[in-house]
């Protein structure tokens, strides 16, 4: 089964990056981005089609290891 | 006294802590592999700097869910010493042994430079051979040394004595302008509470003989040498 | 079916397409005895290739003394060697990434760095230090400012993660890189004297161990695949460029160095351009063996890869190892420790052929040492360029009517100002022995359990070479001796990487033979020898060639690196002017940069006096007699002062018997020392002893620099002006 | 309106990081994850409620910026 994880920075936390690229499209002329949050994503290849089970594996995952909770917020997409 | 420098594939601080440790201290010093779960009864441990595992992911997350890690924590826990310094702050705080989090710095760009550091407590195993309030000049070189945590977390941080370096200006006035990576509250370094594990962005080992520019940092080993001699001593 | 049926047949189109001549595909069947199949021709195409092959270089090379009391080993492994005593020595070399780097640029500047580090490390040297020398195009260039973001970044990304520290280099801007830019990337390492490693395959029957990353499609030589016909769906099969994975080189390095601890190991080569093409090959052509693969073994990154595409993939991080019969088991276990693949992929035959096999088919059989010390070698044709007398000519000089405004608009030039927005971005203090890192003349490095230290620096004047190119190729050895002289340093060997045109055109042969002559007869006078080196041709876009950039890296011997003093000026001392100015301005900053002039004659070498000033130098700093040492480059004495009191914020308070605008004359072999005014007799008594013209000019201190010439007086403050000059980078990066 | 734009090596391309985080979840005991890509995603805000102009603008975001065409992919997707 195919699952995507993407990662990004709470709301609350800076994000300088995001910051960054925002301008820059602006300098591009870009205009309309009005906001824009950078994150991570993963792509999974799962060996299994158990959907409760991958989430719930995908959800350790994530607190364990693909996020920092303390500053970063998860998503979870099977299929 | 034994010490270990804790060896993660990407490493690269490892030769330079071990150096000062055994050639400029005289200590006896072993590395100690990632994959190992022991710590071989060293008294201090130091994680050095580096890109461990290649900083993918965040920096220090991978190598903070290594067996290592493991030893370390026990070892923390224990209330030995543990010294974590740039990567190895950033794995300190993925292995949720100090409080926080790094976010790339400001500019986004790696930053290799010398930085003003104001010591902010004297009485910890690490820094009781510096005066309170003294300005220290360290090198720094890192792209994510941008110190964060929420404010509830900042505020117990600094209501337990637990920031123990902020970057400061020459003078050692709190500037924005000095505060090269925007770190919350110019913080550079950090202990936890029971000031025995040390975590800090710049690097002391590269400051540690005047040939080389500065000699700041070696007072920061020579505590901590001096430390675990005394608890030693207590112990016996 | 079979792979050897899939291929298509060979034709003469497809050998053009490879790049080889029709003259060089009878060769190839020449050799062969019959036609080559497909993967033959893909590897005959890349092993004479002028990367490979220095098929139009080989002929003026050999005119560099390669010899020396230092060498330990010449060109022709991957990396040179030198002696610098009490046991130990130094390999070194320095590469080009241009073509990769205009594409991509971080990825193609990071690769960069990632080659040439391997090429130290597989000599049995661990890496101390990197240089990087860049040449870039007018900021306002299409792509320039992300051309240097990048390759900066790129550096930046791979030399930090490595560990390795960037202690140095060179940037110079001009329009004629605009469409190429250069990447040259230099890299050190140290080794104990009697445990370095060739690249000789030798031992019939020894195994080949293939190790590191695993193999792609990165990198396979475009020019062969526009022979074929694309479709749809080979879309996903184009090349892409390489990708470099520092964190795979790091743990590459430690695992090679720690593998080399034992004695299984015959031979090591990395696998560069060409891949396992070039790495299979030149390990058995320099051990006069043969080699026997088989490709089905070599571990991979997708499925479906032809030999073709195994033989000349470019995928990083990957090494070829022979060890010992019956020990390689020693060998794998160490790599696997350090989490890296290890795989058997052939062996070490008497044959003298390269036998490749493909799940049992013979796929490739050719014999090495035609393919390689046979490859085709050219005289091209050389003549100067039809304008030469025109550049040459004598430059009308605009007089410097207002010095202090000169000095301002050359220090905010790109070309020459402050280079820290760069060096910042490198980390140069990682492995705790750098003494000078970037910002002051040659870095210098302490070498641990020892007084002794190195220096290094990397030079070349492009201007000066493309109005003659003799006198230029002389002047990038004289600069960057002058350079090593400053840390009181002895030189013991240089690389060079040789960046030029298209030689098929005459006058880029031309230049290549004359900058070779120059730089020649530089080293013998300056008794310093070419250990390695590299070289890129062909950088030109749409005709237009980039300027001759032989650029030079220097290494030298410092015995004290205790004494080596900076080239900030301290307070309270006497300021003293070596050498002689001839008021020389054919291809200076100041021609070029406030009044966009190239002409003229670039300013005379005499290597005796650089030799003269060499030695003095090292008597001086040996005698600790220098508080300061700054040698004069572009910009003249003017640009000199101001660095020197950049570096630590003090001005002085000068006279000097020049004219104003020769505050900006380039004359050679001259530097700016200070010393307290109790050593100054000494100073002066040894200048006069060993020849070197010298001048007191007065002293340090004070916020101002102030120096009053014939006629005319530069009063500037030098804190206001160091900021501009610190700034003016970035700002015209606009970063 | 809001986008995301998702950015991943092409398949052809070392995606060392994507391996470095299999392994480490490999050794957390998540033997499950058979394959993993890693990459990075834009979360943006448009000021623009027009769906074929938000892409345009988006694409050409990414030829330009977002995503390396020579290395990596993208996707978008609006709403
Ligand atoms: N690309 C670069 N990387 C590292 N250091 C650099 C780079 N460009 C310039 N520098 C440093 O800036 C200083 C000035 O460079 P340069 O003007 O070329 O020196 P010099 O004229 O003495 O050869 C040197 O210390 C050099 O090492
Ligand atoms: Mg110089």
């Amino acid at each position: 089964m195919k699952a995507r994880v993407t990662v990004f920075p709470r709301p609350e936390v800076l994000d300088p990056q995001g910051k960054a690229v925002r301008e820059a499209l602006l300098r591009l002329g870009h205009a309309e981005v009005a906001d824009l949050r950078a994150g991570k994503c993963f792509d999974l290849e799962l060996a299994t089609e158990d959907h409760e089970l991958a989430r719930r594996e995908l959800a350790e995952m994530c607190e364990r290891l693909l996020a920092n909770p303390l500053v970063e917020r998860y998503e979870i997409q099977l299929g | 006294m034994k010490c270990g420098v804790v060896l993660l594939p990407g490493s690269n601080c490892d030769h330079d802590v071990y150096h000062v440790l055994k050639h400029s201290l005289g200590q006896e010093v072993v590395y100690l592999w990632h994959q190992e779960d022991s710590l071989q009864g060293c008294e201090l441990v130091v994680v050095p700097g580096g890109f461990s595992y290649g900083d993918y992911l965040r920096a220090g997350a991978l190598a903070a869910v290594s067996p290592i890690l493991g030893a370390v924590r026990r070892h923390a826990e224990a209330g030995g010493l543990v010294l974590g310094i740039c990567n190895g702050f950033q794995i300190l705080l993925e292995a949720a042994l100090l409080p926080g989090a790094m976010l790339r710095n400001q500019s986004l760009r790696f930053l290799c430079q010398d930085v003003y550091l104001r010591v902010e407590r004297q009485d910890l195993p690490f820094t009781h051979r510096y005066r309170r309030g003294q300005v220290l000049r360290l090198p720094i070189a890192h792209a994510e040394g941008n110190y964060t945590a929420p404010a509830p977390i900042l505020d117990q941080l600094e209501a337990e004595g637990g920031v123990v370096f902020r970057y400061v200006s020459p003078a050692g006035e709190l500037e924005a302008e000095w505060n090269v990576n925007g770190s919350a509250r110019a913080i550079a370094g950090i202990c936890n509470r029971g000031g025995n594990v040390l975590g800090m962005m710049p690097h002391p080992e590269r400051a540690a003989e005047e040939l080389l520019g500065g000699s700041d940092g070696l007072a920061l080993f020579e505590s901590a040498l001096e430390s675990a001699h005394l608890a030693l001593g207590l112990a016996s | 079916m079979t792979a050897l049926a899939q291929e298509p047949p060979v034709s003469r189109e497809m050998a053009r397409a490879h790049g080889l001549s029709d003259e060089e595909l009878d060769r190839l069947q020449g050799i062969l005895g019959r036609l080559p199949n497909r993967t033959e021709l893909g590897i005959a195409s890349a092993l004479w290739s002028e990367h490979c092959s220095y098929k139009s270089s080989k002929v003026y090379l050999r005119e560099f003394p390669t010899n020396g009391r230092h060498v330990v080993q010449g060109p022709g492994e991957n990396a040179g060697i030198v002696d610098i005593g009490e046991g130990w020595v130094a390999a070194f070399k320095m590469e080009s990434h241009n073509h990769p780097s205009f594409i991509e640029p971080y990825q193609g500047a990071a690769t960069g760095v990632g080659g040439i580090l391997r090429d130290v490390f597989t000599m049995g040297a661990r890496p101390i230090a990197l240089l990087d020398s860049l040449h870039f195009g007018e900021l306002d260039a299409p792509r320039m400012r992300y051309l240097v973001d990048g390759v900066v970044r790129g550096i930046g990304g791979y030399g930090n993660c490595v560990g390795v520290p960037t202690v140095g280099g060179e940037t110079g801007f001009h329009r004629c890189y605009n469409g190429n830019i250069l990447v040259n990337a230099f890299a050190l390492g140290l080794a104990r004297a009697d445990r370095i490693f060739r690249a000789r395959a030798s031992g019939v029957g020894n195994p080949i161990l293939y190790v590191g990353s695993r193999t792609g499609r990165d990198g396979i030589h475009g020019a062969t695949m526009a022979s074929e016909s694309f479709g749809a769906e080979s879309e996903a099969k184009r090349p892409t460029v390489q990708v470099g994975d520092p964190f795979t080189e790091k743990i590459l390095l430690e695992a090679c160095l720690e593998a080399m601890r034992t004695d299984a190991l015959v031979a090591i080569q990395d696998m560069g351009a060409a891949g396992l093409t070039s790495s299979g090959f030149e390990m058995a052509g320099r051990g006069g063996a043969g080699i026997r693969l088989e490709l089905d073994r070599v571990p991979l990154r997708e499925p479906g890869l032809t030999p073709y595409e195994i033989m000349l993939s470019e995928s990083q991080e990957r090494m070829l190892i022979v060890a010992h019969r019956g020990r390689q088991e020693e060998i794998a276990t160490i790599f696997r420790r350090w989490g890296l693949e290890v795989v058997e992929i052939g062996e070490v035959t008497g044959s003298g052929r390269a036998e490749l096999f493909f799940h049992g088919e013979r796929v490739a059989d050719l014999a090495v040492e035609p393919l390689t010390e046979g490859a085709p070698m050219y005289r091209r044709p050389a003549a100067p360029p039809a304008d030469l007398a025109r550049r040459q000519g004598a430059p009308e000089v605009p007089p410097a009517e207002d010095v202090a405004g000169a000095l301002e608009r050359l220090l905010t030039t790109p070309e020459l100002a402050s280079k820290e927005w760069i060096w910042g971005q490198y980390d140069y203090s990682v492995r705790t022995n750098t003494v000078a890192g970037p910002g002051g003349d040659a870095a210098v490095l302490r070498l641990k359990g020892s007084a002794r230290g190195l220096a290094l620096s990397s030079d070349v004047n492009p201007g000066y070479c493309w109005l003659d190119p003799r006198t230029g190729g002389a002047q990038a050895v004289a600069e960057a001796v002058r350079n090593l002289a400053m840390a009181g340093a002895e030189p013991l060997g240089l690389t060079d990487c040789l960046n030029f045109g298209n030689p098929e055109r005459p006058e880029i042969s031309w230049q290549l033979a004359e900058c070779i002559q120059g730089m020649s007869e530089a080293c013998r006078a300056l008794e310093i020898p070419v250990v390695s080196g590299n070289v890129s041709l062909y950088n030109e876009t749409e005709g237009r060639s980039i300027h001759p950039t032989p650029t030079v890296a220097a290494v030298g011997l410092i015995p004290e690196v205790q004494k080596v003093p900076g080239v900030g000026f301290e307070p309270g001392c006497k300021v003293v002017l070596l050498g002689k100015d001839r008021a020389e301005f054919g291809g200076s900053a100041y021609l070029r940069l406030l009044f966009d002039l190239e002409q003229g004659l670039p300013p005379r070498v005499s290597l005796e006096a650089e030799l003269r000033l060499s030695r003095l130098m090292r008597e001086l700093v040996a005698a600790g007699l220098l508080a300061t040492a700054h040698d004069l480059a572009e910009g003249g004495l003017a640009v000199a002062l101001a660095e020197c009191c950049f570096a630590r914020g003090v001005g002085a308070r000068l006279a000097v018997s020049l004219s104003p605008t020769q505050l900006f004359s380039e004359s050679q072999a001259r530097a700016v020392v200070a010393c307290r005014p109790e050593h100054l007799e000494r100073l002066l008594a040894a200048a006069e002893r060993l020849g070197v013209p010298a001048q007191e000019a007065g002293e340090t201190g004070g916020e101002r620099l102030w120096v009053a010439a014939d006629g005319a007086t530069l009063d500037v403050d030098v804190a206001g002006l160091r900021a501009k000059w610190a700034s003016a980078l970035p700002l015209a990066l606009g970063m």
